[in-house]
């Protein structure tokens, strides 16, 4: 179908702003009379505060006063691992314990070094499986994990239980978390390769480029708070509740994000931001809290590691028949995840397995914040299922796209625990383009050629992400001067998906993109709720709201063209910015003169009654400051059913030095599988990030902590090793399967995570290609590993230990 | 006991001498409360931490004649606080000692390079996380290691010469220096002094907070290399986890004379392997006189490692030590 | 300035004893020299109150065994040596000090825990015990000592109590080091490790203090003839009877 | 200043010999000297931009404070704060340097550029900000104003890179979001509009 915007390039609104410097992060905002808080934290990985002693600091001139957690939690912090805004049980080296605003930075800084606070130490622990066994220390206050709805809780093993685990076996113990469905046992019993092992993956943090700084003020009852989120709308009402503001006297102002990777989708992720804004109404000055890179990486979280065990077995014709997996996902000293869980759920759905069973336990290590980091769960496991996939395709005589090709997910399959069918799947499409482009037949024949101390690699990867909701709302307006203002309530993290889904109702109505605004960036102004920006969802979402308010739209401009110039709407059609008669085109109105009569009618044309009641009080909340202002257009997307996958494939060659353990990469492409593409650019920045994040997770990319201290290492971007330009291809080719998805009105489904997943397993495929496949069972795999595996060393690492870069 | 972390320069003076008879002055008066600032890329960090507190900076960037490559009667001669970039790109440096040039060029990252010196990325300071972060350790005047512990972390600390401390020599250019043979010219108020490389670096039995021999009031402020090793045949390369913006797990410098196949003279320096640049000299003297080849190189590759106590978790340093021996001898 | 302890933040940054202020090393050093040049000076004083010297000739008995003397002079040298490599990094000297230091504290603990138990199994072990009466010996110029003065004992048991102490604290200490016998095990305690550090500082004080103070005495003209017995391990039996009560010891001639 | 710290510091400073107390008059009256002569007037004029601008600049301070803080050049951005990531990357004599990592006074005497200095007098973009918009490089923004000013050093220095030489030139500059290929493609489009 020929669209006038989907699928076509276009300059978003904020990439100018961007490139000038002139688009505003919270930390560039000042205001009169601004002063600068900073934060004392903790310097134990797990204590109780028993006293703060802050007199000489508050005495010290330019020091302006403190906020500690009894200002934020008066009726004390509930015992939940997440984060809170300030605390008084830390369970992690850097949580923060108080703020203190002075007249500058520095002056902050000297007063805080005056504060002293008396700690009760409690036990602490850094891998979560020394926590597990029997007698071990835990991570929190009472317990080691916690329970959903029932509080912490203590999981413990034998620790002959643990030591069989660390050695790889099948854990017996209860898992916390299971599901699974087929005959597992005939289907390893069917199987003719099986294989079975344990294995780790890295934890690590997501170092978003912008810290997580937050500027607030107060003026007349109302709270301004600018600070940095993925999500627009979910955030704000979020953060007002956090901030302890009815949500119309707050106003959250966030026109760019220097990054979120999941970590900034939602309020309980970055509660920090309340820092300032209750500081500010406790000192009645306007608060600016700079967060440090430091700070950024204990609080800014960290990915969930793995310390899982996992059993593939393959039938003789290569299909994935059976997978068991059991998987102990590290929790950190706050927030959490359900990694473990999505890890199964994507190897289901990618490979279509015929009986799956899911073991899972989370235990807190007081290491740092974790949370959901792109692709959580699909892509710590990605890098570890492909080189399996290659071992039973080697054992079976199978060619390694083959086997991939017959497990791959197409139209009318489900997957997961609950057999959730999937809107639509071309993954044999996807490897057969992504084939063709690399030219797999032709080069399959250079894996394992030496050359001196070099040798060749070849790997495919596969990501898969569930990229789309449904069940939020849209809100357009079509001014008197004829221009279309679409209102988004999508963050702008960088993927420009908030001005690409609102080109959803420009095509609707068929208007130049030049005459469309998309109204964004702060909550006053009026948007919509939606979900959160995370889970590659809010390109199938947010397009489906966009889509049905322009539809709502449209269909008041003919009622009213119709009541105007008679007829019914259905006789009228609508293009140039006008709607008229379908028999007679002369006959009709231009798209201002609609909105001005709109105007004069009012009531629903203009917002002013017939709001759909199951509109979030969010969106109506808007649509009542926006009544009577334009003709308005209003939607309420109702649920959609199935599970709307964003796959990618990648191929890659890699030049793999045994001598020094490192290797270049000779070539990648990534092939994306999302539906219609909406915004080729938008896809290829997608599918080139998730390609550097995905070589840093099998790479090198690392959260260090002291095993023995709990003080975190890898506090900066050099010590946490984020993957440089030099680290990545001269050139990643991409490209995209381009079919529609039905569940969408524009056929448009998300790809942001499953693009990391791809590279990694990829990658993690291909060194082991070039090994001879030998297999890691890691992610990362890092240069010491490979010199370690080359010159026979035995790891030295304790066995099943994460991302510890022990050797 | 409380936390806190720092991110903005303390109040702390700024001298910017443009001479060297008062900068040397400065150097001598302010003694241990002077720091002496370069490029300062291993300055920041330290002051803004708050860990390091030296009353007062002494910019010596200012000082021309403490600038630039000059040709010398038996030699060349690199003011120490001359740019990694400029060295990089010397024609002279390029040409006679192509081994300082590839070594300059691959520090940390290109604007690193534009405003860090060569003087400075002689004399930074251990790259032990511990220590940076500010730890009461050995180097820091305490009386602990927290790298060698039965957990710490120790991936990218010492196989050898470690004493208490175990940290390593970060620098790229150091290992290069002292395969070209080079002398220090160190100056300060009492006169100067001229010391050859391999001796101006000192490891943690010796002296356990100071990487080099550098007493108070001293200035590193020229490099001098000797025509000896000018157009030999050089190799150097450093393995590090990331291409830009690390520090090498271990870094070779060789410059090996080789007549009709034959090597005749050669000197071989690791990085990254101690606390000092660790001349080879008994795999140099294994293969003087010997035929440059694969065969050589597998045969002394061993001797390379000859003495190496790991810790628990840089085993890999010896494989990969031995292999860029290997590589450095085949060329 | 004038601490005696030094205090450091151990890993969380709280504050532990780091070790002892060597500033104490100058003011124990001032001190030995003041007071031992005011007893230098007083002697010189009562030097005219003339009392003949005895003679060095004559009939020789046995004060120190051989093997006693090999003894004395080998923890006197591995003490020398101790304290010098000990104090080398102290004043900024750059030498490989450490491996010297624990060699030599081998050593010491070696000869040490012999001359114990030597000591306490083939010695008059009797005639070193300081008892009650001998603390009238310095009063009473009639009454005579056994085989040692009340001054030698003294510093016999002040020197033992030190030692072992430096021992006790250095054998610890040497525990967190790498040695050929053993890697470190690195895992004590910060505020113990800090202690030990302290103890050894402090006992090291107080043992170059009695090192000169015994230096000293045993270079005095009228206490000679005891050096002299630690070289050849004689004496001559009018220095004996000058200076002890041969009832309360009868040493054997010596050959 | 915190006592204990003080003390901590003093210590560092006599075993370490690394640090002396924490404030100069501190530590001039604790060794009763007087302050060396000839430290660094606050008042200086520095070429921003091509302007000169008069500002009072703290010894100690940056020049990513100064121009953010100072002079309100906030498309500066600060990453990290300490050279390990290239958001703050600015032109100093037409050289790429990281404003996080020099001090101001040490540059008072060149030619400082930041990214609101690009824009032509009528307000036409930079070709390389111009690039940078046609191939959408950007991702999240934070890192853009770095990694336009390395660009613009890159092409003054060679208006005509290899696609690998302009890989070397941006190699200083931490992209999170992983636009690099984005960036290179706009770095090469920027040598062809020229």
């Amino acid at each position: 179908m020929a669209y006038m915007h989907i699928g076509k390039d276009f300059v978003p609104p904020d990439v100018a702003g961007k490139v000038t410097g002139r688009i505003k992060y919270a930390e560039d905002y000042t205001r009169e009379g601004m002063v600068y808080a900073r934060l004392l934290t903790s310097p134990l990985p797990h204590a109780r505060v028993v006293s703060i002693d802050a007199a000489e600091a508050l005495a010290m001139e330019g020091v302006f006063g403190i906020l500690t957690a009894d200002d934020v939690y008066p009726d004390g912090e509930d015992n939940s691992p997440g984060l809170k805004v300030l605390t008084n049980q830390p369970t992690l080296v850097g949580e923060p314990i108080l703020a203190l605003a002075a007249v500058d930075e520095k002056t902050a800084e000297t007063a805080i070094a005056t504060i002293s606070v008396t700690f009760e130490r409690l036990p602490f622990v850094m891998d979560p499986l020394d926590s597990l066994a029997e007698g071990g220390p835990d991570g929190y206050d009472g317990g080691n994990t916690f329970v959903f709805r029932e509080g912490v809780a203590s999981e413990k093993w034998s620790r002959d239980e643990v030591a069989s685990f660390r050695a790889g076996n099948e854990p017996t113990a209860e898992p916390q978390q299971s599901w699974e469905y087929g005959d597992l046992a005939a289907a390893f019993a069917a199987s003719a390769y099986t294989y079975e092992g344990g294995f780790t993956t890295a934890g690590y943090p997501h170092q978003s480029m912008e810290p997580r700084s937050a500027f607030a003020y107060w003026e007349n009852g109302k709270c301004y708070l600018h600070g940095t989120s993925q999500s627009m709308t979910p955030v704000a009402a979020g953060m007002a509740d956090i901030v302890g503001v009815p949500v119309e006297d707050f106003v959250f102002i966030n026109e760019a994000t220097g990054g979120g990777f999941g970590q900034r989708a939602r309020p309980n992720s970055i509660p920090s931001m309340a820092i300032p804004a209750k500081l500010s109404q406790k000192i009645n000055r306007p608060v600016m809290m700079r967060v440090t890179r430091e700070e950024e990486f204990t609080i800014g979280g960290a990915r969930q590691g793995f310390q899982g065990w996992i059993k593939c077995g393959f039938k003789q014709d290569g299909t994935m028949a059976a997978l068991d997996m059991y998987i102990i996902s590290d929790n950190g000293g706050k927030g959490g995840g359900g990694d473990a869980s999505s890890a199964a759920d994507c190897i289901s759905i990618l490979y279509q397995t015929e009986a799956v069973r899911f073991r899972g336990t989370s235990i807190a290590s007081n290491t740092g914040h974790r949370g959901a980091q792109r692709g959580p769960g699909q892509n710590q496991i990605a890098p570890i299922i492909s080189p399996i996939l290659d071992k039973a395709a080697e054992e079976l005589g199978i060619d390694r796209l083959e086997i991939r090709k017959l497990n791959a997910a197409q139209n009318g399959d489900v997957g997961g625990p609950r057999r959730t069918p999937l809107t639509s799947a071309y993954m044999p499409e996807a490897l057969e383009m992504g084939a063709q482009q690399f030219g797999w037949e032709e080069r399959k024949g250079r894996a394992r050629q030496k050359n001196g101390s070099k040798v060749r690699g070849l790997g495919i990867g596969q990501g898969y992400h569930n990229a789309g909701r449904s069940g939020m709302d849209g809100i357009v307006r079509l001014m008197p001067d004829g221009r279309l203002a679409v209102h988004s309530g999508v963050g702008n993290l960088g993927t420009y998906s908030f001005a690409s889904t609102s080109r959803a109702a420009a095509e609707v109505l068929q208007m130049p993109w030049e005459r469309v605004d998309v109204i964004a960036g702060r909550s006053d102004r009026h948007l919509p709720m939606t979900s959160p920006q995370d889970g590659s969802n809010s390109i199938f979402t947010n397009t489906r709201t966009n889509y049905g308010a322009a539809q709502d739209l449209l269909a008041k401009m003919k009622e009213i063209v119709a009541a105007d110039l008679g007829g019914e709407p259905a006789d009228y059609e609508h293009g140039n910015e006008r709607v008229y008669r379908s028999s007679d085109n002369s006959v009709g109105m231009t798209f201002a003169e609609i909105a001005q009569r709109g105007l004069e009618l009012g009531g629903k044309y203009t917002g002013e009654s017939e709001v759909p009641e199951d509109m979030d009080d969010f969106s109506k909340l808007s649509v009542s400051r926006l009544a009577g202002t334009a003709l308005m257009g209003l939607f309420k997307d109702p649920a959609h059913n199935n599970n709307p996958p964003g796959f990618t494939v990648t191929f890659t060659e890699i030049e793999l030095d045994t001598e020094t353990g490192k290797y270049e990469i000779l070539d990648m492409i990534s092939i994306a599988e999302c539906g219609t593409v909406v915004h080729p650019q938008g896809l290829a920045n997608q599918l080139r990030g998730g390609a550097v994040w995905g070589i840093g997770l099998s790479g090198y990319e690392r959260h260090l902590y002291d095993p023995q201290n709990g003080i975190p290492a890898s506090t900066g971007y050099w010590q946490s090793k984020v993957p440089t330009l030099l680290d990545t291809p001269a050139n990643i080719g991409t490209g995209w399967v381009d079919l529609p998805d039905p569940e969408n009105p524009v056929g448009a489904r998300g790809v942001g995570e499953p693009s990391m997943g791809a590279v990694s397993a990829a990658l993690t495929a291909a060194i082991s290609d070039a090994l001879d496949g030998h297999i890691f069972n890691a992610a990362p795999v890092t240069a010491d590993m490979i010199i370690n595996h080359v010159a026979g060393i035995s790891s030295e690492a304790i066995p099943l230990a994460q991302n510890n870069f022990r050797g | 006991m409380v936390a806190t972390s720092h991110d903005v320069m303390p109040d702390i003076e700024l001298y910017q001498p443009t001479d060297e008879a008062n900068a040397l002055a400065l150097a001598n008066t302010l003694g241990s409360a002077g720091w002496l600032l370069a490029g300062g890329q291993d300055t920041y960090g330290w002051l803004k931490d708050r860990n390091k507190t030296p009353s007062a900076m002494i910019e010596l960037t200012q000082i021309d004649a403490w600038k630039g490559v000059k040709e010398i009667a038996d030699g060349i001669e690199i003011g120490a606080v001359t740019t990694l970039t400029e060295i990089a790109n010397n024609p002279l440096v390029q040409s006679r000692y192509g081994l300082l040039a590839k070594a300059a060029s691959v520090v940390a990252s290109p604007q690193i390079r534009n405003v860090g010196t060569l003087g400075g990325n002689l004399v930074q300071d251990a790259r032990c996380w511990y220590y940076r972060r500010g730890l009461d350790c050995y180097r820091a005047g305490g009386n602990i290691c927290y790298a060698d512990s039965p957990e710490g972390l120790n991936r990218e600390h010492a196989l050898f010469g470690a004493s208490r401390c175990v940290a390593v020599s970060p620098s790229d250019t150091a290992p290069a220096l002292v395969a070209l043979d080079a002398t220090m010219v160190v100056s300060s108020e009492g006169g100067q002094r001229l010391i050859p490389a391999q001796d101006f670096f000192v490891g943690p039995a010796r002296d356990i907070v100071n990487m080099t021999v550098l007493n108070e009031g001293e200035i590193l402020t020229a490099v001098r290399i000797p025509s000896t090793w000018a157009n030999a045949e050089f190799y150097f390369e450093k393995v590090a986890d990331r291409n830009v913006w690390d520090f090498a797990l271990v870094n070779v410098a060789a410059a090996i004379k080789v007549s009709g196949g034959s090597i005749t003279d050669a000197r071989i320096v690791c990085g990254a392997v101690e606390c000092i640049p660790r001349r080879l000299e008994a795999v140099e003297n294994a293969i003087r006189g010997q035929q440059r080849s694969e065969q050589l190189a597998d045969q002394v590759a061993a001797i390379a490692t000859d003495g190496a106590r790991p810790l628990n978790y840089n085993h890999f340093k010896i494989p990969l030590m031995e292999n860029l021996v290997k590589r450095a001898i085949r060329g | 300035m004038g601490e005696i302890v030094r205090y450091k933040r151990d890993v969380w940054g709280e504050e532990v004893i780091l070790g002892v202020s060597w500033d104490l090393l100058w003011v124990v050093a001032v001190a030995v020299l003041v007071l031992l040049a005011a007893h230098a000076i007083i002697m010189a004083a009562l030097a005219n109150k003339k009392m003949e010297k005895p003679s060095a000739e004559g009939r020789r008995v046995l004060r120190h065994e051989t093997i006693d003397r090999l003894f004395h002079w080998v923890m006197a040298a591995s003490i020398l040596v101790l304290i010098a490599t000990g104090i080398a990094p102290i004043i900024g000297l750059r030498i490989a000090w450490l491996n010297i230091h624990w060699i030599a504290g081998l050593l010491l603990t070696f000869v040490v825990v012999f001359h114990i138990i030597r000591s306490l199994f083939w010695q008059d072990f009797k005639s070193m015990i300081l008892g009650p009466k001998d603390f009238g010996e310095p009063f009473d110029s009639a009454k005579k000592p056994g085989k040692y003065t009340f001054e030698q004992k003294g510093m016999h048991w002040a020197v033992t109590v030190v030692v072992l102490a430096v021992i006790f604290t250095g054998v610890l200490l040497f525990m967190q080091i790498d040695t050929p016998f053993w890697d470190r095990t690195n895992s004590m305690p910060e505020d113990q490790l800090g202690l030990m550090f302290l103890l050894h500082g402090l006992s090291t004080l107080a043992l170059i203090a009695l090192a000169a103070t015994h230096i000293y005495f045993a270079l005095r003209p009228e206490k000679l003839f005891y050096t002299r017995s630690m070289v050849s391990g004689w004496i001559s039996e009018d220095e004996m009877t000058a200076n002890h009560d041969t009832s309360l010891w009868s040493p054997k001639e010596a050959d | 200043m915190n006592p204990k710290l003080t003390r901590r510091r003093f210590i560092k400073g006599v075993i370490a010999s690394g640090a002396a107390a924490t404030s100069a008059t501190i530590w001039y009256s604790a060794n009763g000297q007087s302050r060396p002569a000839g430290s660094v007037d606050r008042m200086i004029r520095i070429n921003i931009n091509g302007q000169m601008r008069s500002v009072d600049v703290a010894p100690q301070e940056t020049l990513a404070s100064t121009l953010r803080y100072k002079l309100g050049l906030t498309g500066t951005k600060l990453g990290c704060n300490r050279g390990e990531c290239g958001a703050c990357t600015v032109l100093v004599n037409d050289t790429p340097s990281y404003a996080c990592s020099i001090l101001t006074h040490s540059v008072k005497n060149m030619r400082v550029e930041t990214v609101e200095g690009l824009e032509s007098a009528n307000g036409d973009l930079h070709p390389v900000q111009q690039a940078f918009i046609e191939e959408l490089s950007p991702q999240c923004g934070y890192c853009t104003p770095g990694q336009v000013m390395s660009a613009v050093g890159l092409l003054r220095a060679n208006p005509n890179p290899t696609r690998e030489e302009a890989r070397q030139g941006l190699a200083g500059n931490i992209c999170r979001c992983g636009s690099y290929d984005s960036y290179l493609n706009g770095v090469m489009r920027a040598a062809e509009i020229g």
